[in-house]
């Protein structure tokens, strides 16, 4: 299960903002995107699920290349999308909103994936019936979060998760992002900042300007150690 | 800066006026009805670019057409200048009377509440026998501070007076579009909550650009009314206030002068098509119009006045 | 301390089943800046918005100075001098960020905004131009809102807020979707400018980092209820404010 | 070219009307501009070639748009595409607002279809002719009808079309009917939005009111519509309708229209002349048998009137070249012949009797309708035909007060 | 009868055609965010469709069994839905969709110029009649009054419609999945939606109820041109009345026109032109986004 980018460009109007990105997050691994703010990480995301449109270089996944694959398609290989401003249906229930993904994939089991949110973020029970419209942007972006947890069964990309999301609430969900790596999910976290627990990734390739500059290795031994 | 644009209002005018040498007369008739029309145009831009399109605009059109025509056949006023004055007032006092209550709606309810008030207007012409009913006034030619011109010179008189009004409108209305006013107006369009947040009313705004757009309806409803020499209710039908929305839409917000140009071709098309295509002209019209909408989304103005930034 | 300027007296705001306020009362000193923290839809952006009149509390008093602003709309507040910048940022989409601040300027010029003064004048520009410097966003000027990212649209969206003559600026969470690296040199900026102008400042914030260093005094907001109002260190220390909003200490 | 004689048509192409009246209008005036530039086709005095020698040639124009459209229209036929003469407008409103654009240009216009009396009864034009009777007679032409069979006349309600048409066509009925039937009580004017198509509440209202005679006006879709609603609910049994100007659907209508309905053809037109004979029979069925053997159908009011404008153009035409020395006649000469001129039509005599020579009156007849069933058409009988004097207003007179005076100087035989 | 049974049927009668008139449009604006002017003219060519296709009918020997010409009605309009749904849809719309609102009325004008002079082409102006499906279900007798049996399987059509639609939107998971699409199809896509037939279902259900409402119309009137001009503005009002995009509101905006006109009518004929848009000002006075605004979602 793992993604590959190889030298992918994408330009908005004849202005690049991704210039040969290459990157792979291997089978049940936690891979970070950080960089500063316009560095090219939520396009980075785009580029993945297919929303952004690219000029040059190929997206692979286990080896078959999607480069031309539709969104939804991808969506079909099991690829799970927080993105960045939540995008939630306003009209439709929290639990609606998470269940989506499932009605319209059969792969999916939405009632086992809906029990593992609320597990994960018990606060959610009781909003299920709430329409989404009205929730805060904190909540809105739990949701968000349960919404790609059960799509992603494959491939789970987070666009700045934690942004907004109040501490407390923050560790538990890294913690239990660290413990779904049993189950051969690849995560892939875009952050601007690096705050959160060093136990969630492996490693973080660093972007800006649209290139991937390094990547480094995160060694949780080393941190604990310190 | 200001400089540059009084300049191109005098070449403008310059331009214009040279019509009136060398148009044939039916090319001359149908500039100047384009340019009154143009002028109602301008009004919808100007609120287009405060994020709302009238598509009752046919309201002012036929309040200033109408109160001009009666005020001809009943006081027996003919100078072209108290005609327009006077209409404008009218229109001025009715738009500052249903501003304030149109200004809370937004979109297709803003359309819908002004396309309502104008088919009320129509319906109630309609329906007075007294002045002509469905079928209408005919009022008689202006004069111009006394001179009483027949035939051709009327023609030219009649189309310099457009041209000059024009010009000193779409002059002011730029003027206006790039002030800090104008600005607001854009960001309104925009988000109205960060506007109301910094401390300005969106209402206002709102209300300014409909009156604006209200004055403009019916300095263009007068002189279309003095340039046929009739007037009737259809004038506020849908169809017509239609007719503006298109051309203002065809013309975009970026620039004044793509309003008077759209209106224009939209004119010299239909009255081509319907002269070389008397059976289809409804479709000759619809495949022009698509064709401009494919080609220019942003409308004339976007050829001659691209909002920067896109290239950065 | 010197008088308040700002006095929240027991507002209540409930939507329908949920409590987005109880009980809440708040004074504010003049010059002060208090931070609010606390769980996700704990109720901090509702208090922000009652204070600048997008929401009526049902009950309670707001007072500004000797006035209750409770129920007044947002335009009066503002113009009273009570600011704010939202937690998703609130820009005019089609202007680009120049013009943004052109907006917020010409909104707040002295003699109220003009029909004839054009709003590009050079010197309107350069005002604008300035205060993106300062905010390190003039690099953006002249592009359009969709294709800034997220943190610069939340640095244009605290810069047009900070035009104008503030009393009381409500931030909130000026920072959630800023660099790590940009977090502090940001609130140093913004914080020197409002402090420089005895401006009373009231944030949102959930990077405890923050908190410590900007604010003088914390309100712990859970479930609608203060749980906690306090200097920073009292409050994070309190056992329900970890286990609630910050977690346990590492 | 001076050998050709362009003249320029505005009639419905689109819209309601187009069915009803623009193009049967023009199916007819194409037919008769066809047999008048092959020549020979017509009885005398129609057998010369042309007008005068001359070919006709005709460019068309839609007339839907309204007035505004119309006025520019006018200008560039005349400027651009430079007519020798105009024929047109279906529409009362056009014919309102084009008459004084016409004698700005100075260009010799024929308006032949409009009904309002008000073209001419507030304006005087020097270039302008209408040759069709303006709407007076059609109603008036209905109210002597029900007098002169005795039909009982307790009450009465209208249903009209909401413009200028259908207001005007209810005040004349209304107006004729104070004088032929005092006593009448008027029950419900209803005036539905034209091009409604639905009358399911006007037909209860009018069943509610039990009105023993319903007025309307209505045309084309209009009146099609309502005759199929109104019939389906029995409507016909329980009042007398009568249809001013409904002539024209019974070729689409063919056996739904019930029998016994009084109906008008604005004019001794389509059935009505058909069944006339006389002098003119000749020329009636030579039309009549040229029109249905070419559209399959037969000619209803509205070519007639087409017709008739083009026999008198063209006799106005050959007036004024008899009088010129045989050159292709000039806009003032042109109206200098037309002006009184009187001539015949397969609809009648035509005369230019109004408007110091401007507008026409015309015979009128009314009738009932009745299904052949084994011919398999519909026909009119019990037709009654009404000489033009009596049920136009004479010279000078405006027509409503005419018809508050209680018509002083009708010639009726 | 009393005078107000007499205008609660009528009411009622002409709310069911403006009803199915208008459901069509509300849900088009609902899913593409078009408001789309052409659906005048779908209405149209329903009606067209209908009358050419009962016309076959009963030419081909249907007078055996009359009913089938309501089969003949509603397959006219699925043809109608299935050949222009997909044309203007696919071919045009699916082009302009996230543009601005006024932009895409501007295209569905265009689109409606080209369809009123395409229905002259093709019919021709020749009014076309199939009277026969209208009398078919004979009398129905109310007091004094007399009504047609049709009128009132009009008014059951639309109760139909109205329940299906509704159902569609609200109880079903296609509904819930047409609500994301609305809302935001980029992110739909991305969970694995397919937009483009949701669009494309959305806009021929359109067109099928536009079209029905032309065809259950075109046995009670004549089939002309320049039929579908007059019926869009009054859809547009119930539409505006109800708030865009829902369906019952569709369906009080067009209970409250056709019993006020109704009421006009019977009590003060002269007001009838103008009862529609006083129904609209008074609803827009007091719900400036109509009876059942569209939630707008949290902005701050
Ligand atoms: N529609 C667009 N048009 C032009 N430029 C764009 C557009 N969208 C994004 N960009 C530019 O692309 C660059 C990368 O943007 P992106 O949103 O990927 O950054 P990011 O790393 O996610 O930033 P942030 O941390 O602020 O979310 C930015 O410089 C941005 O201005
Ligand atoms: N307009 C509204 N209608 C209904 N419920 C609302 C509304 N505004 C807020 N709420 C609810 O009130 C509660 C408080 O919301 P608020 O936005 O104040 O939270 P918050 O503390 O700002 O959270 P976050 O940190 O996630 O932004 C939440 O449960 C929210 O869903
Ligand atoms: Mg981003
Ligand atoms: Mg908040």
């Amino acid at each position: 299960m793992s993604l590959k980018l190889e030298n992918v460009e994408v330009s908005i109007q004849a202005a690049p903002i991704l210039r040969g990105v290459s990157l792979e997050v291997g089978t049940g691994e936690r891979m970070g995107l950080v960089g500063r703010n316009g560095a090219g990480k939520t396009t980075v995301m785009r580029t993945i699920t297919g929303l952004a449109s690219m000029s040059a270089g190929k997206v692979f996944w286990n080896g078959e290349d999607i480069t031309a694959m539709a969104p939804r398609d991808r969506a079909l290989l099991g690829f799970g999308y927080m993105p960045e401003d939540r995008r939630l249906v306003p009209d439709l229930t929290v639990e609606e909103n998470m269940l989506l993904p499932a009605w319209v994939n059969d792969q999916i089991d939405g009632p086992k994936g809906l029990e593992f949110v609320y597990d994960l973020m018990p606060e959610l029970t009781t909003m299920a019936p709430r329409k989404a419209l009205l929730l805060s942007g904190g909540q809105q972006k739990m949701v968000a979060l349960g919404r790609a947890l059960i799509a992603g069964r494959k491939l789970l990309l987070l666009d700045e998760p934690f942004e907004g999301v109040a501490p407390a609430l923050a560790k538990r969900i890294s913690e239990v992002i660290t413990s779904l790596k049993g189950e051969g999910l690849s995560v892939l976290i875009a952050q601007s900042e690096l705050s959160h627990s060093v136990d969630l990734l492996q490693r973080e390739s660093v972007i800006e300007r649209g290139e991937i500059i390094r990547v480094n290795v995160i060694d949780a031994s080393l941190a604990e150690g310190a | 800066m200001r400089f540059n644009l009084i300049l191109a209002a005098v070449a403008a005018f310059v331009v214009l006026a040279a019509g009136s040498v060398i148009l044939p007369d039916w090319a001359m008739f149908l500039f100047a009805m384009a340019l009154a029309k143009g002028l109602v145009c301008l009004g919808i831009v100007g609120m287009m670019r405060g994020g709302v399109v009238s598509f009752g605009q046919g309201l002012f059109y036929c309040i200033g057409a109408y109160t001009a025509t009666l005020a001809a056949n009943n006081f027996g006023i003919s100078d072209i200048f108290l005609l327009t004055l006077l209409s404008a007032s009218v229109c001025l006092l009715v738009g500052m009377a249903f501003g304030p209550l149109l200004s809370s709606y937004r979109g297709i309810f803003f359309a819908m509440l002004s396309l309502a008030l104008s088919m009320v207007l129509y319906g109630s012409l309609s329906k007075m026998s007294a002045i002509g009913g469905t079928d209408g006034l005919n009022i008689a030619a202006p004069t111009f501070l006394g001179w009483a011109p027949e035939g051709r010179a009327l023609q030219t008189a009649l189309y310099i007076y457009v041209v000059a009004v024009v010009v000193i409108a779409g002059t002011l209305m730029r003027f206006y579009f790039d002030s800090e006013r104008g600005l607001i107006t854009l960001a309104t369009r925009d988000n109205e909550l960060r506007v109301e947040y910094l401390g300005a009313s969106v209402r206002n705004v709102m209300t300014y650009n409909y009156v604006f757009g209200a004055v403009l309806g019916g300095i263009g409803g007068t002189i279309a009314a003095l340039a046929l020499g009739h007037v009737d209710p259809e004038f506020a039908f849908w169809t017509t206030s239609g007719e503006f929305v298109f051309v203002a839409i065809l013309a975009g917000f970026l620039s004044v002068p793509a309003v008077f140009v759209a209106a224009i071709i939209l004119e010299l098309v239909r009255s081509f098509s319907s002269l070389y295509f008397p059976n289809t002209w409804q479709l000759a019209l619809g495949i022009f119009l698509l064709v401009v909408i494919v080609v220019l989304p942003n409308g004339l103005g976007s050829l001659v006045n691209r909002r920067k930034g896109k290239a950065a | 301390m010197s008088k308040s300027v700002l006095e929240v007296r027991d507002v209540q705001k409930t939507f329908g089943a949920v409590t987005a306020a109880q009980d809440i009362s708040v004074t504010v000193p003049e010059g002060a800046v208090y931070s609010l923290i606390g769980s996700n839809g704990a109720g901090k952006t509702t208090f922000v918005n009652m204070v600048t009149g997008y929401i009526k509390p049902d009950s309670g008093t707001i007072r500004f100075g000797d006035r209750n602003i409770a129920g007044m709309a947002p335009r009066q507040i503002t113009r009273l001098g009570i600011h704010r910048s939202f937690q998703i940022a609130q820009l005019c989409t089609e202007l680009t960020v120049e013009e943004n601040m052109l907006v917020a300027d010409a909104i707040h010029s002295r003699s109220g905004p003009s029909f004839l003064r054009r709003a590009h004048d050079a010197q309107a520009r350069d005002r604008a131009m300035a205060t993106l410097e300062r905010f390190h966003i003039a690099e953006h000027r002249d592009r359009l809102i969709p294709e800034l990212s997220g943190g610069v649209k939340k640095l244009l969206d605290i810069a047009m807020a900070m035009a104008g003559d503030t009393q009381i600026m409500l931030l909130d969470e000026p920072t959630s979707g800023v660099a790590s690296d940009e977090k502090f040199p940001i609130m140093d900026l913004v914080m020197d400018a409002l402090r420089a102008s005895g401006v009373t400042v009231i944030f949102v914030e959930h990077d405890m980092d923050i908190v410590t260093r900007y604010s003088e005094r914390v309100l712990a907001f859970y479930d609608g209820r203060i749980i906690a109002d306090d200097a920073p260190d009292e409050v994070l220390s309190d056992p329900e404010v970890q286990r609630y909003v910050t977690g346990a200490p590492a | 070219a001076d050998d050709t004689f362009k003249i320029g048509v505005i009639t419905f192409l689109s819209g309601q009307a187009a069915e009803s009246f623009g193009v049967p209008a023009w199916n007819g005036g194409k037919l008769l501009v066809d047999m008048l530039n092959e020549g020979g086709k017509l009885p005398a005095p129609y057998d010369k070639m042309g007008f005068g020698g001359m070919k006709i040639e005709a460019v068309i124009v839609d007339e839907a748009g309204g007035a505004t459209k119309q006025v520019q229209e006018f200008r560039n036929l005349v400027q651009r595409e430079e007519v020798d003469a105009v024929v047109g407008y279906v529409s009362s409103g056009d014919c309102l607002a084009v008459p004084p654009v016409a004698d700005e240009l100075k260009a010799f216009t024929i308006l032949y279809d409009c009904g309002t009396p008000r073209v001419f009864e507030d304006g005087s034009y020097d270039y302008v002719f209408r040759t069709a009777a303006h709407a007076t007679m059609d109603n008036l032409s209905l109210a002597r009808y029900l007098k002169s069979r005795d039909f009982d006349v307790p009450s009465f309600a209208g249903l009209n079309q909401d413009y200028a048409w259908g207001q005007d066509s209810w005040a004349d009925f209304t107006g004729a009917m104070k004088q032929l039937y005092p006593d009448a009580e008027v029950k419900t004017a209803l005036f539905p939005k034209f091009g409604a198509g639905q009358y399911g509440t006007e037909i209860s209202a009018l069943l509610r009111e039990k009105p023993a005679l319903v007025h309307s006006s209505n045309w084309g879709g209009d009146l099609q519509g309502f005759l199929i609603q109104a019939t389906a609910r029995g409507l016909h049994k329980r009042a007398q309708l009568a249809l001013s100007a409904g002539d024209h659907v019974i070729p689409q209508l063919q056996d739904k229209m019930p029998d016994g309905i009084f109906l008008g053809a604005r004019g001794v037109n389509g059935l009505a002349a058909q069944a006339r004979g006389g002098e003119l029979k000749e020329l009636t069925d030579t039309m009549w048998n040229a029109y249905e053997a070419e559209y399959n159908t037969f000619p209803v009011q509205a070519p007639f009137r087409m017709w008739q404008a083009l026999f008198g153009l063209k006799t106005a035409v050959e007036k004024a070249m008899a009088d010129n020395g045989g050159t292709k006649p000039s806009s003032e000469e042109l109206a200098a012949a037309m002006k009184g001129l009187e001539w015949d039509a397969p609809s009648g005599r035509i005369e230019m009797a109004l408007a110091d020579g401007h507008q026409a009156i015309q015979p009128n007849a009314i009738g009932t309708t009745k299904w052949n069933a084994e011919a398999g058409k519909m026909e009119l009988v019990d037709i009654e035909y009404y000489a033009a004097r009596c049920v136009n207003p004479p010279e000078g007179v405006k027509s409503q007060d005419w018809l508050a005076d209680g018509f002083p100087g009708a010639e009726c035989d | 009868m009393d005078l107000a049974a007499t205008i609660l049927v009528d009411g009622l009668i002409y709310a069911g055609w403006l009803f199915i008139v208008s459901v069509g449009l509300t849900l088009v604006f609902g899913v593409l965010n078009i408001l789309n002017i052409a659906h005048g003219s779908l209405y149209a060519i329903g009606a067209y469709a209908s009358a050419s296709m009962v016309g076959a009918y009963f030419a081909l020997g249907g007078e055996a069994f009359p009913y089938g010409s309501y089969v003949a009605m509603i397959l006219a309009a699925v043809l109608v839905a299935l050949v222009l749904g997909p044309l203007l849809e696919r071919g045009l719309l699916r082009f302009f969709y996230g543009r601005d609102e006024v932009l895409n009325v501007l295209v569905t004008y265009a689109v409606f110029l080209i369809l009123e002079d395409a229905m002259k082409l093709i019919w021709g102006v020749n009014p076309y009649f199939v009277y026969e499906p209208y009398t078919l279900l004979g009398d129905v007798e109310i007091g004094p009054l007399f009504y047609v049996g049709y009128d009132f399987a009009v008014i059951a059509a639309a109760v139909i419609v109205g329940l299906a639609v509704w159902l569609t939107l609200n109880k079903t998971r296609v509904g819930k999945v047409v609500l994301a699409v609305i809302h935001d199809s980029e992110m739909s896509q991305t969970m694995g939606v397919n937009v483009q037939r949701i669009y494309l279902g959305a806009f021929m259900a359109g067109t099928f109820l536009a079209a029905l409402g032309g065809a259950l119309t075109a046995p009670m009137i004549s089939v002309t041109p320049g039929l579908g001009v007059n019926v869009i503005i009054v859809a547009f009002a119930v539409v505006i009345i109800g708030g865009l995009g829902s369906v019952p509101g569709a369906a009080i905006g067009a209970l409250m026109v056709g019993i006020s006109r109704a009421a006009s009518v019977h009590l003060f004929p002269e007001a009838e032109l103008f009862i529609i848009y006083f129904v609209m000002a008074i609803v827009l006075l007091f719900r400036p986004e109509g009876l059942f605004a569209k939630t707008q979602a949290r902005k701050i």
